[in-house]
């Protein structure tokens, strides 16, 4: 039983089709990446996932919960599906505890001192324990993205999105965040990454999947795809990349 | 007729300013609070709410407050409803600056990025919870420049009751000139007081929107 | 309720309502032309380097902001004559719109044109443009754009506020409005009607403003 | 000031007021004896009737006819300023149960309220400074002339004056004047009594009357219909110009006696 589902998805902004009908089955455990060049429908089939957005057509089940554009659905797939974007979107006003305590508290409904705990895990998890009171202005860009991965990993989901959580990084800073998420890969957290990083998808992912005006052009096992791609577009995007 | 020094038109403007002052505070306090409860209206996303606040701002940002004074003033009155100066003046003031207040807050939460909506709502959190604990701590902090600064406007819109017979300081002011006929002194001192009320206003808008922009 | 509407009654003064409606855009228009033109040369004074210049307008600037339009009205018209300044009240009401709006839409444009980016500047000055060019062709026009929905809120709010004029009978569409409450005494549909009238105007001057936003930005056009 | 304190007092228990509304069928001469305070709207920028002390409270002869009127119903009095203009919406709309703002009658105001009898003489005429060479409404052509909007003087004086004549109409008496004085307009349009006032002034310019408008005693103004309340008004006029009441205060406002054919 897998645990992310995509059934034949397709998604219109007014006459715009950006999804084609997409199909996908994500297992338990797998590290998948979502490459294709900008406009190809990768951050919005990554947002329907989670109900970000509405997709048209077609069925989304994740966890075996039907997504759907929802505010009460959402918040139940919050417990499931956790979420990292490239803006970081840590709340500025919080500290970098409170950012992390805040939905556990309000959404899984915890105690003060048990959500502490959990930061405090979840924080060395990233590498940042002494920064719990920091303010998030007072953070790398590196730092800020490690603390919004440990906000998303404090709700203890199943699956963690992350859309391009490192193109607004300096390339300095880019591998101590790829360091997290080879972490946890290797803890065995399902992740689906939109990147640009080929070498990190070739590395740590499963899995390679190729779009291309709103289609899955290919897929398949990340080192062969990226090795041996059998359409002219995944060559072209790869050596552009490169 | 009597006879008025200096002292006694001064003392006579301090005394009509302190209405002024009264009824500035009594309308920002109105227009506050109807203000905040538009702008919820106005950020629900419900069309109908969206609509009628639009509907509201556009009728009070589009007409004059010197005709909504006098249509509160003599409009109530046709309706059966005893309405005095005091009255008029602060519900036409009310109405007046909670659609400009409902404009600027609305503008305020507007300007919290949404990625602060998305982050929240991946998180779990639902639409109060969001408000409460993400978009209305950020947003106040934006907004309190800018409704500092339209204070200013409250307190100058004042003076527009004059017009429907309310005594505050402009009102004293036509009083005073036509009893002394000293115009250029009586409303030297009359813009003079407004000037001395609004510009620490004025002056404290312009300080805390650098401050608060430094901070972020 | 005892009181029937009797809006038929202000037929007879179509007349005087449609002089005053004119009375009150011309004032709009020649205040908007010349209050914007005021308030840019006010912009360019206060943008440069502290001069007195720069200092006198931020205190003209101040002033003006700081005290009610009636006030400063009730000063011209009844206070200036006793220093030996006369004007018409139709003279005293313009200039009292005008000095109004110059005094904001200075501030409103310096606001654009600090948020103009510094780079901009130099990319201009390294192409060997002088600096009233750099101001008038690479500073000016997209600091306008940026803050013209603050300008045209603002040249309506001092459209508006022209109706206070009729305090000084300037005969425009507040003063047709009292007159005629003062001949038949309704005072409700008049003040009705009117209104309806100003928002009306205020209406046509958002859309106007549009239009000409439309022929002076043709960047823009491509956009939408 | 304490009059704008008790407004203050009323605004607070308005939302009350404001549900019980008016009953505009009731007596309203029952209903003044039942809150024990008539409410008077009256002038105060038109001296010697109504204009301000030194401490901004009204006072003039109207200020005092209605001290007289309230005294004899042993009422208080609460006094509401107004200005030409709005005095009459102000008495259509009951914010006050009497206007005595030296009020002429004319057959549009009748329309919509009712008229006492007379309690004060006023001669409307138009006024200006001694070099002003104006002898009669024609020669007002080509000159600025002051008005209160609204005012029986500006009624007149629109049908009088010749088509190039300007008139300027401002919002209440006390703008009118401070334009006359300041020398916004040349002439102004006024009554006798407020005219010989003005003239008190230092710098009025020699104010002199040019000519009369009109004849136009002063009269108090009730809400159309309310009868009862008409008719005691009309009772306490005729006592006061009998008891010579009215007299004392002429004297002490206009420094004459009323005229006889007023007491008539």
């Amino acid at each position: 039983m897998s645990l992310v589902s995509i059934n034949n998805v397709h998604k219109y902004y007014g006459s715009n089709h950006v999804l084609k009908g997409i199909n996908l089955e994500i297992g338990a455990g797998e590290v998948v990446s979502i490459i294709g060049r900008s406009g190809s429908g990768k951050s919005t089939l990554l947002r329907c996932i989670n109900g970000l957005e509405a997709y048209s057509e077609g069925g989304v089940v994740v966890d075996q919960m039907e997504v759907v554009y929802d505010d009460r659905q959402i918040r139940k797939l919050s417990k499931s599906v956790g979420m990292v974007f490239q803006s970081f979107n840590l709340f500025p006003h919080l500290t970098v505890g409170q950012n992390i305590m805040l939905a556990p508290k309000l959404v899984r409904k915890l105690p003060e001192s048990e959500a502490k705990v959990i930061a405090q895990e979840v924080l060395a998890k990233v590498g940042l324990a002494e920064k719990i009171d920091s303010y998030p202005a007072e953070l790398s860009g590196g730092q800020q993205q490690r603390v919004a991965i440990a906000r998303s990993l404090a709700m203890n989901p199943k699956v963690l999105l992350c859309d391009e959580i490192t193109s607004a990084l300096d390339p300095e800073l880019v591998g101590e965040v790829l360091k997290v998420l080879e972490d946890l890969a290797a803890e065995g957290m399902t992740l689906i990454l939109v990147t640009h990083e080929m070498n990190f998808a070739r590395d740590v992912g499963d899995r390679v999947i190729f779009m291309h005006q709103g289609l899955v052009w290919e897929e398949g096992d990340s080192k062969t795809v990226l090795a041996n791609p059998q359409t002219p577009e995944l060559s072209k995007f790869i050596n552009a990349v490169l | 007729m009597s006879v008025f020094s200096d002292w006694d038109i001064l003392r006579n403007l301090l005394l009509a300013a302190r209405w002024t002052v009264v009824l500035s505070l009594i309308a920002f306090a109105g227009g506050a609070t109807v203000g905040l409860l538009l702008t919820m209206m106005q950020v629900s996303g419900r069309t109908l709410l969206v609509r009628f606040t639009r509907l509201y701002i556009e009728l009070f940002q589009g007409t004059p407050l010197l005709m909504q004074l006098f249509l509160v003033f003599f409009g109530l009155s046709l309706m059966g409803l005893e309405v005095s100066a005091w009255f008029a003046a602060a519900l036409a003031l009310t109405l007046f600056s909670s659609a400009y207040l409902t404009e600027i807050w609305r503008g305020c939460i507007e300007s919290i990025p949404r990625g602060q909506w998305e982050a929240s709502r991946c998180l779990g959190l639902s639409y109060f919870e969001i408000m409460r604990h993400i978009i209305l701590p950020q947003a106040l902090k934006v907004a309190i420049a800018p409704t500092v600064g339209f204070s200013v406007q409250i307190v100058k819109g004042t003076a527009l009751a004059s017009i429907i017979g309310f005594v505050e300081l402009t009102k004293a002011g036509t009083m005073l000139n036509n009893a002394t006929f000293e115009p250029f002194k009586v409303f030297g001192m009359v813009a003079l007081l407004y000037f001395l009320l609004c510009y620490p206003l004025s002056v404290a808008s312009r300080k805390l929107e650098r401050k608060l922009n430094v901070a972020r | 309720m005892d009181y029937t509407f009797q809006f038929g009654e202000l037929l007879p003064y179509s007349d005087l309502i449609a002089r005053g409606v004119l009375s009150t855009v011309i004032l709009a228009i020649v205040t908007t032309v010349l209050g914007c033109l005021l308030g840019t040369l006010g912009a360019a004074a206060r943008a440069g380097k502290q001069t007195f210049l720069s200092r006198a307008v931020g205190v003209y600037v101040e002033l003006i902001r700081n005290t009610p339009f009636i006030v400063q009205l009730f000063f011209i018209f009844f206070g200036l004559p006793t220093i030996g300044i006369k004007l018409t009240a139709g003279e005293a009401g313009l200039l009292a719109m005008v000095i109004n709006l110059a005094a904001y839409s200075t501030e409103i444009i310096r606001a654009g044109i600090e948020s103009i980016p510094k780079g901009q500047l130099e990319a201009a000055r390294t192409l060997g443009l002088s600096r009233t060019q750099t101001f008038t062709r690479v500073v000016l026009p997209p600091a306008l754009e940026k803050i013209y929905p603050a300008l045209t809120s603002q040249c309506i709010i001092v459209m508006l506020g022209s109706a206070v004029l009729s305090q000084i009978s300037v005969e425009e569409l507040t003063f047709a409005a009292n007159f005629i409450q003062s001949r038949n005494f309704l005072s409700f549909e008049v003040y009705m009607v009117i209104t309806v009238i100003y928002l009306l105007l205020a209406i046509l001057m958002r859309q106007g403003f549009k239009l000409i936003h439309y022929f002076m930005f043709p960047n823009l056009r491509a956009r939408s | 000031m304490m009059s704008v304190f008790k407004s203050c007092l009323k605004f607070v228990g308005l939302i009350g007021l404001c549900i019980t509304a008016l009953s505009a069928n009731a007596n309203q001469l029952d209903e003044i004896t039942k809150r024990g305070m008539l409410v008077v709207a009256v002038p105060q920028d038109f001296p010697p009737f109504g204009s301000v002390g030194s401490d901004l409270q009204p006072v003039g002869y109207d200020v005092d006819t209605a001290a007289y009127l309230a005294e004899s119903l042993g009422v208080k009095l609460e006094l509401v300023p107004v200005t030409s203009a709005n005095r009459i919406p102000y008495l259509q709309t009951r914010k006050v149960d009497l206007v005595i703002s030296s009020m002429g009658k004319n057959p549009e105001r009748e329309r919509v309220i009712d008229f006492s009898r007379a309690y004060a003489p006023f001669f409307l005429g138009v006024f200006g400074s001694s070099d002003a060479a104006v002898a009669s409404a024609a020669d007002l052509a080509g000159k600025t002339v002051g008005v209160t909007r609204g005012s029986v003087e500006d009624l007149e004086l629109s049908k009088l004056a010749p088509e190039d004549a300007v008139i300027r109409r401002f919002e209440d008496n006390s703008t009118t004047i401070s334009a006359y004085l300041s020398g916004q307009v040349e002439l102004i349009a006024t009554g006798n009594l407020v005219a010989a006032k003005i003239a008190e002034k230092g710098n009025s310019r020699g104010l002199k009357s040019k000519f009369i408008i009109k004849n136009s005693p002063c009269y108090v103004g009730t809400h159309k219909g309310d009868t009862e309340l008409l008719t005691k008004v009309n009772e306490l006029i005729v006592a006061g110009l009998t008891s010579g009441k009215l007299d004392e205060l002429s004297m002490k406002w206009f420094n004459a006696e009323l005229p006889a054919e007023l007491k008539l």
